[in-house]
């Protein structure tokens, strides 16, 4: 009965017929995911950093900035990287408005991911002891080299698996960057839909696909952080 | 009233407990002396089901109990005829200290409320702790936090209490507090097994003590018998290495 | 001091990195589907979805094709002083993408209507005629014009025609018709949706109906008169009358010449310029 | 490009009348994961053969899965059983009389579940050993300790993540959109239908997303003070 009833709307054979023509565009979805972890990264520590040190004003500008990622829908972000940046930047004379769109998401997804990211890098540096400094000047290391070679690494063993979360996170929300054009996986998906009208298989096979990046990305988090637990606190 | 025969417990090929047998009499003290890695504080483990030993048996009371297939019922049984000091104190961080002690009675023992109160706080004033009924342990030193561990156990007026080296994270200035207490509820005829690096403190207060090495009991005897006359090599070697701590103290 | 120059080490080091992301990003970018053209030529922006078939929408290996492709292509032809790019957008990002002048053109069967034109410039030369009809499941017999659709509940998609059209009618009528909002591009809910009695119809032209009726088995059919009869145009910025005029030239001499109903024939399979 | 400020004003009047039903869509969902995701969690903290291993592939394909494949997948599931289900037992119920915001809940309520099933297993992993044994040596059973004394310790720890997936749970359910439910963002969107001035709705449902969302980080920070009074005392 069940399987009469769903009879022209679901057939499992169209998800693997699918899921080919899905792969052809997983490099997309993941140069997307890749870039936007490196610039999120890499803008979070700057964040963090600057909060750590408490550059006068920027605390309030951060905190407004952190808020307002955390508390709006990343589609409303994208819009307004996409359309109100360039608006901004035109009235200085900048004309970015022609960009490709691949460098407006990854702006999106990257900045979007510095506010989650700050706050769990700067209390994973806070957390490193102030003894572990103190130790690092006695042996005669300028601050840049105490922050590097000492800090940041146990830093990054505390904040790894809430950036693991976050990048998982940021795979799921690339879901709706096939709204500004962008045929990933999920624009692939909703191609094969519009174009067979069995969207409904196209989607599955895409959340196939996203599960097992999900499952392989989970898997690399946990053999980092192992290796790293090793390397620095022993075995 | 405790009676073990031939206990053993592995941690993986690691065998911690090769076979021992202790009995303890009601109201006995015994120390338990030994280098660390011996598994004295396994034995006060297993005694308590936090660790469950291969084989072998226990009476306390009237409970029988064979250690590797005793039931929830039989272990929970044991449990509330025992009571624990731990080494790091382990309060509960989101109780008071009034309700750490009050802990066990209320939802273990089903004592009323009113009752249990009655009871913790003349087992905490016992242990010198009267003025620090409504703090949680992270307003409590070391020392504090240890005493109202003992009154915890206290208040469960258990057959035995288990002290797993209950000074050994203590800072050197707050061990006598603890020390003194223990030495007082003694002095009152509980029954207690304590482990510890006190050599002093286990001089003086112990009925029995039992040097353990290895996994096994190597000698047991007054206090008297094993730190002046000890008749093994084992234990005369380790009675040497901590001489200089306590031979003045005697 | 030592903090400054911690913190400008780490932005150069930043820049860097963000420099070298944008690169790659600009390498690895394939989405834009150009036309050859003289090199003086200017360069057009056409904003299209890639989900609306058979007018715009990606075939099995990824391409962009479709009907608004094929009309556009041909304009370009006859207008060699510009050279037309395609961008697909979601369909609602298109008029966004317009206003803010990434794209200069929208073209996804746009519809006239006041409101609209209040923002944007719209073409006086319609490409393609949009006639709506009523959709209901096979079964139904009770639903025949659009009078009979007052109670009912219907299926809209969000930024339609078919909204549209209904919003009108309901503005004029007093609320008579209860509106559903999809998100209109999954067809498999909304023909769910009939199938189950949790809607009563939906608004579609028949070309699409069929499509449906090919891929899920005859689950629904078109019923009564059409409900409106409209006509599709693009879209430009307010001041890019000059761009207007030159297409609304071409598209009247295609028209005039036969061409336009020829790409339909071929592409929608029948002429749908001037009528459905 | 000129921006309509009268038009975002009355896009976010139109939100406004719609945001008890985003309110709801997020909080049934919060509390039903709640309680799921705490049994799951405690399930899997305990590794009960089989049903840990079984509930720990549940929560890794439910958070694999782009939540919008989760709405769909589970909205013809839902129906469709239904449907099933009646027929066999010649029931007068159809599956077109349950509202759909009842479908949008169960499948929301799948994504909550398993998000808070991780934030509470990192929780009660984050409550020291010791705890369970002082526990069980003053005669605890492995529920009772549970209740009073390990729970209690890891909700605090908890309340953090737990408004952060709240906060997941209010700005993810736009996406009910996809089963024909109006929610606050879409409330502004139909507005712009007609005139198609799409960012002015955006911008006004951002907006109340992000007051909204303010309002629920500051409950959550009063929450969490008020549940560790035990650890506040040391600050003081």
């Amino acid at each position: 009965m069940w399987g009469e009833a769903m009879e022209g709307f679901f057939n499992i054979s169209l998800v693997v017929e699918a899921l080919p023509q899905l792969l052809t565009r997983l490099h997309i979805t993941l140069f997307l995911v890749v870039a936007a972890t490196i610039l999120g990264i890499v803008a979070g520590i700057i964040i963090a950093l600057l909060r750590i040190y408490r550059i006068p004003g920027f605390n309030q500008i951060s905190l407004l900035y952190i808020s307002f990622m955390r508390g709006t829908p990343i589609i409303v972000q994208m819009f307004i990287v996409y359309y109100g940046l360039p608006a901004i930047l035109s009235s200085v004379g900048i004309n970015i408005n022609r960009w490709d769109k691949m460098i407006f998401l990854i702006l999106t997804y990257g900045l979007n991911m510095a506010a989650f990211l700050a706050e769990i890098i700067r209390a994973a540096i806070v957390s490193v002891p102030i003894g572990q400094t103190e130790a690092a000047y006695a042996v005669g290391m300028t601050r840049l080299q105490t922050f590097w070679r000492i800090i940041a690494p146990q830093a990054v063993l505390m904040g790894l698996p809430s950036i693991g979360i976050n990048i998982v996170g940021l795979l799921q929300d690339s879901s709706i960057a096939f709204l500004l054009g962008i045929v990933d996986v999920m624009g692939k998906a909703r191609a094969i839909g519009a174009n067979t009208y069995h969207s409904l298989e196209a989607y599955v096979g895409a959340a196939v696909i996203f599960l097992v990046i999900t499952l392989l990305l989970e898997k690399v988090c946990a053999t980092i952080e192992r290796r790293l637990t090793m390397k620095i606190i022993g075995d | 009233m405790i009676k073990i025969t031939d206990i053993h417990k592995a941690f993986g090929k690691n065998e911690v407990l090769k076979g021992i047998d202790v009995e303890v009499a009601k109201g006995e003290v015994i120390v338990i002396i030994g280098p660390s890695g011996s598994g004295k504080t396994t034995l006060l483990r297993c005694i308590n089901f936090l660790e469950k030993a291969d084989s072998g048996k226990m009476t306390l009371g009237s409970t029988q109990v064979a250690f590797k297939h005793a039931t929830s019922k039989e272990i929970l049984a044991i449990r509330r005829q025992t009571a624990m000091v731990f080494q790091s104190y382990n309060l509960f961080n989101n109780k008071t200290a009034l309700e750490n002690v009050m802990e066990g009675l209320v939802t273990a023992r089903k004592v009323p409320l009113r009752q249990a109160a009655e009871i913790g706080k003349n087992m905490l004033d016992k242990v010198g702790l009267a003025d620090k009924h409504n703090a949680y342990p992270s307003r409590l030193s070391g020392g504090q936090q240890q005493r109202v561990g003992i009154a915890r156990a206290l208040a469960l007026n258990p057959e035995v209490i288990l002290f797993d080296e209950p000074t050994s994270a203590l800072d050197p200035t707050l061990v006598s507090e603890v020390l003194a207490v223990m030495k007082k509820i003694a002095q009152e005829g509980i029954t207690m097994i304590v482990v510890t690096h006190e050599m002093s403190f286990a001089y003086d207060i112990a009925n029995r003590i039992l040097f353990m090495d290895g996994g096994v009991i190597v000698e047991q005897g007054t206090p008297k018998d094993l730190f002046v006359n000890a008749k093994e090599e084992r234990t005369k070697q380790f009675l040497k290495r901590i001489v200089p701590e306590w031979s003045y103290n005697i | 001091m030592k903090e400054n120059i911690l913190i400008r080490k780490v932005v150069a080091l930043v820049s860097v990195m963000i420099f070298t992301t944008l690169i790659m990003a600009g390498c690895g970018s394939t989405t834009k589907d150009s036309t050859s053209g003289a090199s003086e030529s200017k360069k057009i922006i056409i904003g299209t979805g890639n989900g609306f078939k058979p007018y715009c929408y990606l075939d099995d290996s990824g391409n962009l094709v479709g009907y608004e492709l094929e009309v556009l292509k041909e304009v370009n032809r006859r207008l060699p002083q510009y050279k037309f790019e395609f961008e697909t957008l979601d369909f609602k990002n298109i008029l966004l993408s317009l206003g803010a002048s990434k794209v200069d053109i929208g073209a996804h069967q746009f519809e006239k209507n006041p409101d609209r034109a209040q923002k944007y410039l719209f073409a006086d030369e319609s490409y393609t005629t949009f006639i709506l009809r009523i959709t209901v499941a096979k079964n139904r017999t009770d639903i025949n014009s659009i009078e009979d659709l007052h109670g009912k509940s219907v299926l809209v998609g969000e930024g339609g025609n078919d909204a549209f059209v209904l919003e009108q009618y309901n503005k004029e009528h007093g609320n008579p018709i209860k509106l559903v909002y999809t998100s209109g591009s999954d067809p498999v809910t909304m023909i769910k949706a009939l199938e189950d009695c949790r809607a009563d119809a939906f608004i579609s032209i028949k070309r699409i109906v069929d499509g449906y009726n090919q891929t899920y088995g005859d689950k629904v059919k078109i019923v009564g008169q059409p409900i409106s009869t409209s006509s599709t145009y693009y879209i430009y910025r307010k001041e890019d009358t000059q761009l207007k005029t030159d297409i609304d030239k071409v598209l009247k001499e295609m028209k005039a010449d036969g061409t336009l109903a020829q790409i339909s024939i071929k592409v929608l399979g029948g002429d749908y310029t001037t009528n459905d | 490009m000129n921006f309509d400020v009268y038009f975002m004003l009355s896009a976010l009047q139109e939100s406004l009348k719609y945001t008890w039903v985003t309110l709801l869509l997020a909080i049934v969902p919060f509390f039903f994961g709640i309680l799921f995701g705490t049994v799951i969690a405690i399930i899997r903290f305990y590794r009960v053969k089989v049903l840990g291993e079984l509930l720990q592939l549940f929560v890794v394909i439910i958070k694999g899965t782009p939540g919008m494949v989760m709405l769909l997948i589970v909205y013809f599931a839902l129906i469709q059983g239904f449907d099933t289900i009646s027929q066999t037992f010649h029931l007068a119920v159809k599956s077109k009389d349950i509202n759909l915001i009842y479908i949008a809940f169960a499948a929301l309520t799948l994504t909550a579940t398993a998000a808070i099933s991780e934030t509470m297993r990192g929780a009660l992993t984050a409550v020291a050993t010791g705890q369970y044994e002082a526990s069980y040596s003053v005669g605890l059973t492995k529920r009772q300790t549970l209740r009073r004394i390990i729970l209690p310790q890891a909700l605090p720890v908890a309340i953090p993540v737990l408004c952060s997936n709240l906060i997941g749970l209010i700005k993810g359910s736009s996406l009910v959109f996809m089963i024909s439910v109006t929610d606050l963002m879409n409330a502004a969107l139909i507005p712009a239908n007609t005139n198609y001035k799409y960012l002015e709705a955006y911008i006004a449902a951002a907006l109340v997303y992000w007051v909204l969302n303010v309002v629920v980080e500051n409950i959550f920070f009063w929450l969490e003070q008020h549940l560790s009074t035990y650890k506040r005392e040391v600050l003081v």
